[in-house]
């Protein structure tokens, strides 16, 4: 479905009520600037939303952020509609993914189990993500350049 | 689409006569009869009056709790220990949303317990009379502030209800508040707003507007800031409001901020008709803070150190707390506390900056560009230029959530610190400008030994929580090897 | 009288002897192996290397406790959570008037209670092998601060136990500090302890030394303060100091902090010999504090701006609870977090202040007019001069309790908050410079409408305690009407 | 002893170990505008200097300053030394009297109880010290004024 160098679409999105922009901002053009093709569908983003954005745009994997601090709500029931969906995407979620103080290796442990691929915090670069992201979809770092240089 | 006209007395009834059955408070609400409210209450609780007549910048904190006893033992405290000079009602997120029902459960819930189940009071919900109580209660005006696209049933209330003093506007409250509301639609509620302050004005009552200057809070470009500020004051003064508080947010520069305040006044008393009364607000940094009292009462006092400089007429304070939310009433009257000793040092000091002019200069010209994008975008009628400029992109601020702004506007920090756009977009500035935005920002590239990118956007947005203005590479620790909490 | 010569170093040993049976920790002292013992420190322990190659303001704060354990936990935690760049160690109370006796009891009844019987570290009880402990114990360098008019046998004891910076000198230890030590005699005890860093330094291992700059720490016109500080460092480069820190107190008005701080380095730079490389110590204000931790944040912030836009060498950090004494470490450490963050977030911006200029040359006049009256009355030696100078009123040091001091001159702020005299005496300024000052100050009477008095000296004295900066009539409440906690 | 319109003495100084020499730098001003003829001891000043002072001078009045919180220790029997050299004098004292947050009006029985005619604490202003001093002197302000004139 992906030739070898032609750039993979990632879904990127504020999930919930939401409102918090500057993050996916600077993600999105991380994205950009790293060879990808990115669906911001910005902050306040429905369930269901993510699940057509990724249907229609083919794309190999869903960014979900959250930050403040309703994310266990807000994504219960995603991996399922991905599923009916037919969608066999690769699925990060990262913020502030707990309200309050709890340990983060508890709550990567609750994502990991809801069907994310990747949990990260707050504090994530962009750069780590992307990092995974290659390793993830098997990119190496000479393909993602030279998919920069061709996109 | 809405054009810049006054709305009529007829239109002014009907609108309200239909927001009379949104919620029953709204019933409540007879205009001659606030009228009698409001002339009996005495100078010291005019806002405007008060506000315009200050001979140094005036102090507010934001607060807001669910119930009527608790937010008057609020702001008694805020008046009585921080020394506010004009006190704030800050609005909860459902009456926000218009969402008076799920408010009324957590007035309920909040009633209850010893908890806060809202995030602020919930005005409507609590009604004309209970209002009228909360502005009797304090010696100071007290100002509604909010965040709400449609606040037309917020301001009946809360306009009969005593208070003097409105805060918002069609492009402040929703570029970056809201993600779905289209602004053809909050400037027609907003009209209504403006319409009705003009009403009480009208009859003697001057009720103060206060469009929101900082808004995303994000390393903002003062000349968008500005030009927001005159759009939404030009809409307000057609409807009537004759006191009008234009604002900015600190971007941390002195220079910068000193020079945005500055180019804020002129223009505002430029373009708005004579009859308004142009005054200006400064809030201090609505960025991230430093998780750290000690460094965010360093952020504090710069933005009081700021305001002893530049002389706004009042001054949005922050707490030492605003990492973690919605700081205690000690905090938030310590934030105030700090905030006046800087200025009571420095007031009357003579401070003479250099490169402000030139600083301004700038300002001036940026803003009067987007200014002429947007009468042109409307065929010289403000309404429909910005919401065609918005459309465009020749008008757009970055950090944006609302889908009617393009959010593709990306500013950065040079090398002074000052706040340039790194990324223009279709934003409507010529290319003289831009390339002294590029030429500054190369400066920084060279500094730092890397080409300009979103990577310079991001260090600078988490800049100041990490202790430094400038996002410098490696810059997470201090060169004099000093331990930073903020990492 | 002592005269401004080199003690040899037949003297020297004569005088090291005599010391050694004060406290018997004095016959542990062996130069010999205190320079091995230096020659192993790291590069970032010795104190003259890193302050004199930073590249921005090095923060330092106050901090002594009684016993060993608990001073190298105070300092660690100050390093670690406040970021202190420089350490010090402040001496206990009978250190400084040589009673070593008491300071054994209070140390002895500070080890078995939790409360500490002495106010700092007496660190002459504790010996050569103590104060090595701590040094070893810490990564930054430490210095020691006391207030000891003879401090000839703590200095023994602890250049011989690692420390590389000592504070004090003849007159800023004498003459803010004491009534009846006679300045002839302090003038000799500081040549010996001049001379031993000179010993140490001849032999590789600099010792940092470091005249007080902020004398008595109420409104010191910047002129006395440079005067004093140029005097120390001559007298101690005749002894072979080669690392001289001149001091200078935060008087809170931007234009002449920033003036001074650059006269002084340039004064430094031009009186004292080629071979001293001269560093600025710039201190956070040492006035009474408001008794309120918010407005201490406050006057502590505007003193990290002014040395973000002076650049000093080092400032020494004061904390929010000033007010209360002896701060606890948390409250310390935040004094330096603070003071931290508005300096990384000012330092980079150009700040271009108008007036410094001007005000810098008059600083320069006046204080070249004391250096003259100084050399002419010790027939061009300074160690005579200083000392005749005092006597005759020539120079003066305001509210000094010293007996060797008229303590006659008064200062006042002027119309701007710069200190300025109000009452000369016999102070050497020529009268060009006198009717500057009177000027100023008849602006002041004129805007206040009162005649320039006392009570002015008396309004400015409380004045930032009460939370202003110029002590102007019926100044206790914010014109604005917002109250203070500071009455 | 003291003819109507010459200079009254007043003797000034902190006692005991004490150094803090502003308030009284600044009070000996306040007397000296007000007309007094002032003898300023200074810091650190022992009773036995306050007794000879006072009877050399042929003062009227001991305004005895302490503000680093021993006045009760320093002051015990200044009143003794006093009697014992035959000297009647008005003898006031001001500052911080005692450590830490005792109560005003205790701290004010307990001086007075030790013989002190009036007790101030340290945010009294000079002018109301000196207002006092005149009413125990019987003067009045007009020859207050008279004598700053004259003198």
């Amino acid at each position: 479905m992906t030739g070898k160098y032609m750039p993979r679409t990632v879904i990127l999105g504020v999930i919930g009520s939401d409102a918090h922009v500057v993050g996916i901002t600077i993600l999105e053009q991380a994205l950009s600037a790293a060879g990808f093709e990115v669906i911001n569908l910005g902050v306040q983003t429905a369930q269901d939303e993510f699940v057509s954005a990724a249907k229609s745009h083919d794309a190999e994997a869903v960014l979900v952020s959250s930050l403040y601090g309703h994310a266990r709500q807000d994504c219960e029931g995603l991996h399922d509609e991905l599923d009916d969906a037919g969608l066999d995407v690769l699925t990060y979620v990262g913020g502030n993914l707990a309200v309050g103080q709890s340990d983060f290796e508890e709550t990567q442990a609750t994502f990991r189990q809801m069907g994310f691929d990747r949990v990260f915090d707050a504090e994530t670069d962009p750069e780590e993500a992307i990092e995974m992201l290659r390793e993830d979809l098997q990119l190496t770092t000479t393909e993602a350049e030279q998919i920069r240089v061709d996109g | 689409m809405p054009t810049d006209e006054r709305l009529s007395d007829d239109q002014l009834q009907r609108i309200a006569n239909d927001l009379r059955d949104n919620w029953h408070t709204g019933r409540e609400v007879d205009f001659e009869e606030a009228i009698a409210f409001h002339e009996s209450l005495p100078a010291s609780k005019q806002f405007a009056q008060v506000l315009e007549s200050a001979d140094q910048p005036l102090l507010q904190p934001r607060a807001g709790v669910p119930c009527l006893e608790e937010q008057i033992d609020l702001l008694r405290y805020l008046q009585d220990e921080g020394g506010a000079d004009l006190l704030p009602t800050t609005i909860d997120s459902y009456t926000r949303d218009n969402e008076y029902e799920k408010a009324e459960e957590g007035l309920a819930a909040s009633r209850g317990s010893d908890e806060n189940e809202l995030n602020g009071f919930p005005a409507v919900n609590h009604g004309v009379e209970d209002c009228r109580r909360l502005i009797r209660a304090l010696d100071a005006p007290v100002e509604v502030r909010h965040g709400t696209p449609d606040a037309r049933l917020l301001a009946m209330v809360t306009l009969a209800g005593g208070f003097q003093s409105f805060e918002g506007g069609p492009i402040s409250y929703n570029i970056p508040y809201t993600k779905r509301h289209d602004l053809a639609t909050t400037i027609e509620h907003w009209q209504f707003v403006d319409r009705l302050c003009g009403a009480y004005t009208e009859r003697g009552v001057t009720i103060n507007r206060e469009p929101f200057g900082p808004l995303t809070g994000t390393l903002v470009p003062p000349s968008i800031a500005i030009a927001v500020m005159l759009v939404e004051g030009e809409l307000a003064a057609t409807q009537g409001v004759r006191s009008l508080t234009l604002g900015y947010g600190q971007v941390g520069n002195l220079v910068q901020d000193v020079a945005a305040l500055r180019a804020l006044r002129k223009l505002g008393n430029e373009y708005l008709r004579d009859e308004v009364t142009v005054t200006t607000v400064f809030h201090e940094w609505m960025g991230g803070f430093p998780p750290d009292e000690a460094r965010a009462n360093g952020v504090i006092s710069l933005g009081g150190a700021t305001a002893a400089v530049a002389q706004p007429d009042k001054v949005i304070t922050k707490s030492a707390q605003e990492f973690q939310g919605v700081p205690t009433k000690e905090a938030n009257a310590a934030g105030l506390r700090t905030t006046r000793q800087l200025i009571d040092m420095m007031i009357e000091q003579d401070i003479d900056l250099g490169g402000i002019d030139e600083e301004q200069a700038l300002i001036e010209r940026e803003t009067r560009a987007l200014m002429d994008a947007i009468y042109e975008a409307g065929d010289g009628d403000v309404a429909q230029g910005v919401i065609n400029a918005f459309d465009s992109g020749a008008l757009d601020v970055p950090f944006a959530p609302s889908d009617a702004a393009k959010g593709a506007v990306l500013p950065a920090r040079d090398d002074d610190g000052r706040v340039r756009i790194f990324e223009f977009a279709d934003l409507a500035l010529p290319d003289d400008i831009k390339e002294i935005h590029a030429a500054r920002l190369g400066e920084r590239a060279e500094t730092e030994g890397r080409d300009q990118s979103f990577r310079m956007v991001a260090d600078d947005v988490d800049a100041i929580s990490d202790g430094k203005l400038i996002g410098r590479p490696g810059g997470d620790n201090s060169p004099a090897g000093g331990a930073s909490d903020a990492d």
